[in-house]
């Protein structure tokens, strides 16, 4: 195979950077420039915790897990329902210690769930072309969406982290107006940046954790020294449930429990296009580009675009993501940190 | 269209050209060629023949000349038969799997200058003999392939021939017509090669007349006309399938099918759906096998349903065929059971439109025989040999049961001589042996009666009944009469027993080897677990031993019901470690046993058998498929089988 | 069982690969159009042609064109129903900007522009494979989806964002009531899927099958990959352009964007997983089973419900549509992975093997 | 006996070098295919004999070297150029295409010949369908003479492996190549088969006069059908001749024979 061109790589890149600066040069406001900026950087560690889910199990078993979305959500309506049970049921206190043991009860229901799935579609389907996995994920898709709905209930649900909503004012000092944040979205981010230190810790410091990269690395070679791939994968699995727990509780949070979660977890899909399939920090870094880009177009590309074609409104974000992953599969289609395949006839 | 063509068309030749006229647009043959059924019409065949006819006077074919023709069911063999006719030349049908010896003796006696061969594998084979019959001067060839760094001066291509004959036929217009015009029905028209179960094949020689009546008289018979289809399959160098597909069809005017290769003969018939069907006993009895071991794997629901729908048809199928009368009731569940099991049944067998289908060579089994009658195939048996243009006897419609072959067709007088053999009258007999006087002599008395030299009796219906061949007819050391194929055949009616030799000729009891089948015996001991890991070993299974003698044993009940025959119950048998095979001169070409070949063959078995021994080690050469020769060797065990006191005789 | 087929033989090529080669299954056919033609419409009603026949038959359309890119060529669309919204947007900006213009022609036309969009997205393709063209498709259903919501130009500045038709004429004939409409509707499907058929039993589809099997074998053979791709992208768009106009014509009548929505994608390749991925006569059996599943659950779980002391509202109906959905996907890519079709086609050879079991 | 004509060369290999990564998988090999020969390639697993027959019809990219076929000189091939200007081939692993029947598998084989456009195919007027039926019926002479006619209509998923690496061999054939590329066409056969194979690849070559390239690595049966061989290991070429003289070389019986028989 000849050597890759990096040419389209970089022009790429050098076209999103000028994107990112333009509305400076343009003379947007440096405070709200960045309040934007930091708004996308939010958005993209949410993206990033699902994302972390799809790539811990392609990484391990090439499947592409469609259902992560889903995973979230249902996640999420556990953990808000469960919340809203228990003190009911069990006469816990309503607020923190409830959401506490709501959080570990849905744990174990999502490591529960994971380790079904594996169990039950997964584990038959091995070999299989990778698309039929990924329509078996669909699957999967559909049947917790209906599955979650039916037993957790269908409407908008809260979940309260006991954190303020209103926004901070930082920065006063440097900018005029001072940039807005919201303080739930600052601990989003310290969550999200947790859930990576800890799995980073569980993959370089456990055995468990090391066994699992040997199987990312070579499953035939893994398989070769004595590793379980199909506990492996049962662990994997569990593992995801876990993310799409702490996703599902810091999204449930910003934004309220309901349908519409899983569908805004399709986002991270191009999310590790951007990152690569199987990169933990591309999975991050890809989330960060993918939430700031998409803000930005919305926000500074939108007017200008919605003006110059007498357009019905802008929503660039829907598709922003999108069309990027796109652009960046032509050109490089391991994404940023993937790794390259060459097909041998 | 049933009419007969008229008398004047008394030749093959003209026969062919009558049809050409009548219903020059219907098809005549078709191939399975290339995927689809290639068809030629009446007046294409015509043209062909005419063209073939007019190439071989130019390469020097003359009148009585004989011209050898090998190949498989292929319209190349019916269109040079046919051309040869035409110039008065004898076409020599012979088998493809015949030993270079045989077809040099064949081709010497015959003094047979030009040869039309089917492929490669042929041409080499005659090439060979070529050098040794020195009068073998040209070779035609139907596929190229292969062939095309062949330099030999004899050889040629059909094409070219044909090429060669329109040429020919161009430069001397009429020269066909009067070529055809010259040839008379009592001219010989085809020899054929007996089997002959010792000594040098013989050459049967036809007319004409005799072939043209024979067929003639069975198509009026069962009321064949053009609308008929049939499957050409058999050796086309035998008799019968010159009569079923090249006599009957040109007289009756039907459509004859060729199949595209050995190994699709079913499912080309499945596709065809021949109306007019011969098979011997044998491939009745195959498919029958391969009915009950499909049907083995269905599911219980599905076996059950089977299992009493053929109670049904044998309760009614045979009697509804006959015309007797059956019950409303029983015609409703016959009716359901022809939606569900007997239509698809014949659909699968490829026998949904047969109208007429004969058995004959053998006696067949009488559960083989109502199995495929019940189902409302109407098979019927016949009786007759190369020597009498095969219709003797034919059942009637309505007159049908699976121990006789019915009475004589018509122009068929019938005796049964003093020892036993029975002596046939009929305008089908041969003309002659070829070069061959004294065996003439032999068979054909100036009284004009043929000695068949099969033993046989008349009932009181008048229905022929065969026994056995008369020279195989022995007696026991006691004195009883010994009919070794009537046991061995009764052996053969199980589906696991696949070729079986009784002994017993001047011996004081009789011994059977037996023969098992292997996919049946393989099938069974699969269902039971056994493993095996090849023939060899499969027949030497105690339990299969144990299957074999539970059949012997079935065969000494019934023997012991007949008087006559209670002393031929089977005292011992063996397996062989082999199986019996026209390769290694065990069977004939058309799958008889050699009883006595195969005596001296196994002659220590043999005496093992009589001698008391309880096994006996023995080495055999074979003959693979390929030429080689290699050796099989086994230790055989050798049982008793229980025996039955005989019936009383009913006072 | 009840196959005969003695004497059905061939004596030409012609005979030999006509689409149904038994004389059984011809009957078969012959005899179920000819119901649909000459009984249906006098037998069913308005709530039939309306909520079940007439959508059955125009996403048995779509399926069939999924079916061609992802059954027959093997490229993955997560997206089709954005095909089909290009085909609706387009037969109604013909149809509103000429409106003299004979809606067949509109159909092609439809078909013709979304097969031209199809290719645009379909050349990612020629790159990338699997879950990466997925995400392609994605990208072309998200993108198309914001186009048709946003620029006015499409929906004719229509202020709700909504676009409405008016009933088709036809040669001065007015399809309006659900009979014409549905025997339209037969008719063009009958007749477009006839022309798929033709498609995949020649060398274009061998073409698609080869790409689809062997990618580097067919390359090898001399197929271009970017003409076989292509081609399915742009065949399989122009159908699903087709079955988009039929859509918004003849069944909704008016519709906005989310008509279109990546729902709707998912759904058309539900059809085909369940139906029978590379297979036409799949596409409807899928179309049938999609489109009959939410009817029918609706209309037995609330009486099931009552049997045992359930409430089952329609959510609750919803929510088991979905689980069942998602049952049978994952239950037919393990046990059956090319769908009822092919258990059509065991039950077919079954029966022509009957009474014997193979 | 076989009596045939050996032409001039009708395919060059110059040169050639191949590397993955950092893995050289030839260096510099050249030899030339005469016309109407059997050329046969042998040599240890991981000589690079499949390499080889890669960079032939363009499935891989040398860095270095030209391929001259048929008088044009070319940096590398591409493979729709190499099937065009009549280079078939067929694979080692098989690579046919499953969920096709062994007839339309072969059919593939015709397809640079098919030249109808879409619009014709779907309706299946007149000039698609005369051209369908008149490449059927090529395609059944291909069956016909690999002896298939049996298993026409199977799924090729169905048959035994002997059978696929036939219906492999036909679909090459169908597309009526100069030069053939027989990647191992023996391999994991019995030896019943090898020995149909053999006769196949031979009539082939007699029948149409079809060059053929072929890799093998069991030596009897390259020996017994082969004109000339090369012999490569550890992608270098150590040995160039007839059959006699490559089985008398020192070098190959040291690098070849010595080692792995």
């Amino acid at each position: 195979m000849a050597a890759k061109k990096n040419g389209p790589v970089i022009a790429l890149g050098a076209v999103l950077a000028a994107g990112l600066a333009a509305p400076l040069v343009t003379g947007s406001p440096l405070g709200f420039y960045l309040e934007v900026l930091i708004g996308g950087l939010m958005a993209g560690v949410l993206y990033s915790l699902v994302a972390l889910g799809f790539v811990l199990i392609f990484k391990a078993s090439g499947v592409f897990n469609f259902a992560q979305g889903a995973m979230v959500l249902f996640a999420a309506l556990a953990l808000a329902r469960l919340a809203e049970w228990l003190p009911a049921w069990i006469g816990i206190p309503a607020g923190f210690p409830a959401l506490t043991l709501a959080f570990v009860l849905a744990a174990g229901i999502m490591v529960g769930l994971a380790w079904v799935i594996e169990r039950i579609v997964l584990r038959p389907l091995v070999a299989q072309d990778p698309v039929a996995l990924l329509m078996a994920t669909l699957g999967v898709t559909f049947f917790l969406d209906g599955f979650g709905q039916t037993i957790w209930g269908s409407d908008i649900y809260k979940i309260d982290l006991g954190i303020s909503k209103d926004p901070t004012m930082i920065l006063e000092s440097m900018f005029q107006g001072g940039i807005l944040v919201s303080k739930e979205d600052l601990i989003a981010a310290v969550i999200a940046a947790g859930l990576v230190i800890l799995l980073a810790l569980f993959f370089q410091k456990t055995a468990t954790g090391r066994a699992l990269r040997a199987v990312a690395d070579d499953h035939q070679a893994a398989q070769s020294i004595g590793i379980p791939l199909n506990r492996i994968w049962v662990i994997v699995w569990a593992v995801a449930g876990f993310v799409a727990l702490v996703a599902g509780m810091v999204w449930g949070a910003k934004l309220g429990v309901q349908f519409s979660l899983a569908q805004l977890a399709l986002k991270a899909l191009p999310v590790v296009i951007l990152g690569g399939f199987t990169s933990i920090p591309g999975a991050i870094i890809g989330g960060l580009i993918i939430g700031v880009g998409e803000k930005m177009a919305e926000v500074f590309l939108g007017p200008p675009l919605v003006k110059m074609w007498d357009l019905a409104g802008g929503g660039i974000e829907n598709w922003f993501a999108y069309v990027l992953a796109l652009l960046f599969l032509m050109v490089r289609p391991e994404g940023l940190f993937g790794e390259k395949h060459i097909d041998r006839v | 269209m049933s009419s007969m063509p008229p008398e004047s068309a008394d030749t093959f030749p003209r026969l062919l050209l009558h049809h050409a006229k009548v219903r020059g647009d219907r098809p005549a043959i078709r191939e399975k060629d290339l995927g689809i059924w290639q068809t030629w019409t009446w007046s294409q065949v015509a043209a062909e023949v005419r063209a073939l006819a007019c190439g071989l006077a130019e390469q020097g074919v003359r009148r009585g000349d004989r011209v050898a023709i090998i190949g498989a069911n292929r319209p190349f063999v019916t269109w040079t038969t046919a051309a040869a006719q035409s110039l008065g030349a004898i076409p020599v049908g012979l088998y493809q799997d015949a030993i270079a010896s045989e077809l040099l003796y064949i081709f010497q006696t015959a003094e047979i200058r030009h040869a039309v061969v089917e492929d490669q594998e042929q041409v080499d084979k005659v090439l060979e003999i070529g050098q040794e019959a020195a009068l073998l001067k040209h070779i035609y060839y139907d596929d190229p392939r292969g062939l095309r760094h062949y330099t030999q001066p004899e050889l040629m291509s059909i094409e070219k021939l044909k090429e060669a004959g329109r040429a020919f036929d161009a430069k001397n217009p009429g020269f066909y017509e009067a070529e055809v015009a010259k040839g008379r029905p009592e001219d010989p028209a085809a020899m054929f090669t007996t089997s002959g179960t010792t000594g040098n094949p013989k050459g049967v020689v036809h007319t004409h007349g005799a072939l043209i009546d024979r067929a003639r008289v069975a198509c009026e018979m069962e009321r064949l006309t053009d609308a008929e289809e049939v499957l050409a399959y058999l050796p086309p160098a035998w008799i019968g399938q010159n009569i079923f597909s090249y006599a009957q069809a040109l007289v009756a005017g039907f459509c004859v099918n060729c199949p595209e290769a050995a190994g699709t003969v079913t499912a080309d018939m499945r596709e065809i759906g021949p109306t007019y069907y011969f098979a011997p006993p044998r491939v009745y009895e195959n498919l029958l096998t391969s009915v009950t071991i499909r049907m083995e794997d269905a599911s219980s629901i599905k076996r059950r349903m089977f299992k009493y729908f053929m109670g049904v048809a044998e309760r009614v199928g045979g009697r509804l065929l006959d015309g007797k009368p059956v019950s409303p009731g029983e015609r409703l569940l016959y009716w359901l059971g022809d939606l569900f099991v007997y239509g698809p049944l014949r659909n699968a067998l490829g026998m949904s439109r047969v109208r007429v289908s004969y058995t004959a060579g053998e006696a067949i089994g009488p559960d083989l025989f109502r199995f495929y009658r019940s189902l409302g195939i109407n098979l019927k048996q016949l009786y007759g040999s190369t020597e009498t243009a095969v219709f003797v006897c034919v059942q009637p419609d309505g007159q049908v049961s699976a121990d006789t072959v019915g009475p004589p067709v018509a122009g068929v007088e019938l005796r049964i001589a003093d020892n036993g053999e029975l002596l046939i009258k009929s305008p089908g007999l041969l003309k002659e042996y070829y070069k061959n006087p004294a065996a003439t002599a032999e068979v054909l008395t100036n009284d004009g009666w043929y000695h068949s030299g099969d033993a046989g009796i008349i009932d009181h219906d008048g229905h022929l009944r065969i026994i056995d061949r008369a020279k195989d007819v022995g007696r026991l050391a006691n004195g009883a009469m010994f009919a070794p194929k009537y046991i061995e055949n009764k052996l053969k009616f199980f589906p696991f027993i696949k070729e079986a030799v009784a002994l017993g000729d001047r011996r004081e009891m009789v011994c059977a080897m037996i023969n098992i089948e292997m996919e049946a015996v393989g099938n069974w001991a699969e269902k039971r677990g056994i493993v095996y890991s090849g023939y060899v070993d499969l027949a030497s299974q105690a339990a299969v031993y144990d299957l074999i003698r539970e059949c012997v044993e079935k065969v000494n009940a019934d023997l012991a019901q007949e008087e006559k025959l209670a002393d031929s119950q089977i005292r011992r048998f063996l397996i062989l470690h082999k199986e019996l095979d026209a390769d290694d001169g065990e069977l004939t070409r058309t799958s008889k046993v050699r009883r006595g070949f195969i005596g001296e063959k196994y002659a220590v078995l043999v005496d093992a058998l009589y001698g008391g021994r309880a096994e006996q080690y023995i080495e055999t050469q074979v003959k693979f498929e390929d030429g080689r020769t290699g050796k099989v060797s086994a230790t055989l065990e050798i049982m008793d089988a229980k025996t039955f006191a005989p019936a009383r005789k009913a006072a | 069982m009840f196959y005969r087929e003695n004497g059905q033989f061939k004596s030409s090529y012609r005979e030999d690969q006509q689409i149904l080669g038994i004389r059984q299954d011809r009957w078969f056919i012959f005899g179920l159009i000819a119901f649909a033609f000459l009984v249906v419409p006098f037998v069913a009603s308005d709530y039939m042609f309306r909520a079940i026949l007439i959508p059955f038959l125009i996403v048995s359309l779509a399926a069939i064109g999924l079916n061609l890119l992802v059954g027959y060529c093997g490229q993955i669309s997560l997206g089709h129903a954005a095909f089909m919204a290009i085909g609706a947007y387009a037969a109604y900006n013909l149809v509103v900007r000429f409106p003299q213009l004979n809606f067949l022609l509109v159909l092609v036309l439809a078909g013709l522009i979304a097969a031209g969009v199809g290719i645009l997205f379909g050349l990612p393709s020629l790159q990338i494979k699997g879950l990466y063209l997925g995400v392609a498709t994605l990208a072309a259903q998200f993108f198309i989806d914001w186009v048709f919501a946003r620029v006015k130009w499409f929906t004719n500045y229509s202020p709700s964002g909504s676009v409405s038709t008016a009933p088709i004429e036809l040669f001065g004939y007015k399809f309006d009531s659900p009979v014409e409409r549905y025997v339209l509707v037969l008719a063009v499907v009958i007749v477009f899927a006839l022309m798929a058929k033709n498609l995949v039993r020649g060398h274009i589809g061998r073409s698609w099958m080869a790409m689809r099997d062997m990618d580097v074998a067919a390359e090898v053979i001399g197929i271009r990959p970017m003409y076989a791709k292509l081609s399915a992208f742009a065949v399989s768009a122009f159908y699903a352009g087709v079955a988009g106009a039929l859509w918004g014509f003849v069944h909704l009548g008016s519709w906005e964007p989310a008509a279109f929505s990546i729902n709707f994608s998912l759904n058309l390749l539900f059809m085909i997983i369940i139906g029978g991925m590379g297979s036409i006569l799949g596409s409807f059996i899928g179309a049938a089973f999609i489109v009959l599943l939410p009817i029918t659950l609706n209309q037995v779980l609330p009486p099931l419900g009552a049997l045992v002391g359930m409430n089952f509202g329609t959510a609750m109906a919803s929510h088991l549509e979905f689980m069942i959905f998602g049952a049978l996907i994952i239950f037919f890519l393990i046990v059956e992975p090319l769908g009822i079709a092919r258990l059509w086609a065991i039950g077919k050879e079954k029966l022509r093997l009957w009474p014997f079991p193979h | 006996m076989r009596q045939r004509k050996i032409g001039e060369v009708i395919l060059d290999v110059r040169n050639i070098s191949l590397s993955f990564g950092g893995v050289k998988a030839l260096q510099g090999i050249s030899f030339d295919v005469r016309e109407h020969e059997v050329r046969a390639i042998i040599g240890p697993n991981g000589a690079g004999k499949s390499s080889m027959l890669n960079c032939i019809n363009g499935v891989y990219h040398p860095q270095e070297g030209e391929i001259v076929f048929r008088g044009e000189v070319r940096r590398d091939m591409d493979t729709h150029h190499a099937a065009e200007s009549g280079i078939g081939r067929t694979f080692q692993n098989l690579a046919l295409f499953k969920g096709m029947s062994v007839l339309d598998n072969i059919m593939t084989g015709r397809n640079l010949r098919m030249k109808t456009g879409i619009l014709a195919q779907a309706l299946h007027l007149g000039p698609a369908r005369a051209e369908e039926l008149r490449e059927r019926e090529f395609v059944e002479h291909v069956i016909d003479f690999l002896e298939i006619q049996a298993y026409r209509k199977t799924p090729v998923g169905r048959l035994p492996y002997g059978l696929q690496k036939r219906v492999d061999l036909g679909r090459a054939l169908a597309a009526q190549p100069q030069v053939l590329l027989l990647d191992e066409p023996m391999a994991g056969m019995n030896l019943e088969e090898k020995q149909d194979m053999c006769r196949f690849v031979l009539d082939i070559n007699d029948e149409f006069g079809t060059t053929i390239v072929l890799i093998e690595h069991d030596m009897g049966v390259v020996m017994d059908i082969s004109d000339r061989v090369v012999v490569l290991d550890y992608g270098k070429k150590i040995g160039d001749g007839t059959p006699d003289e490559v089985r008398n070389d020192p070098e190959v019986i040291k690098a070849y024979l010595g080692v792995s028989h």
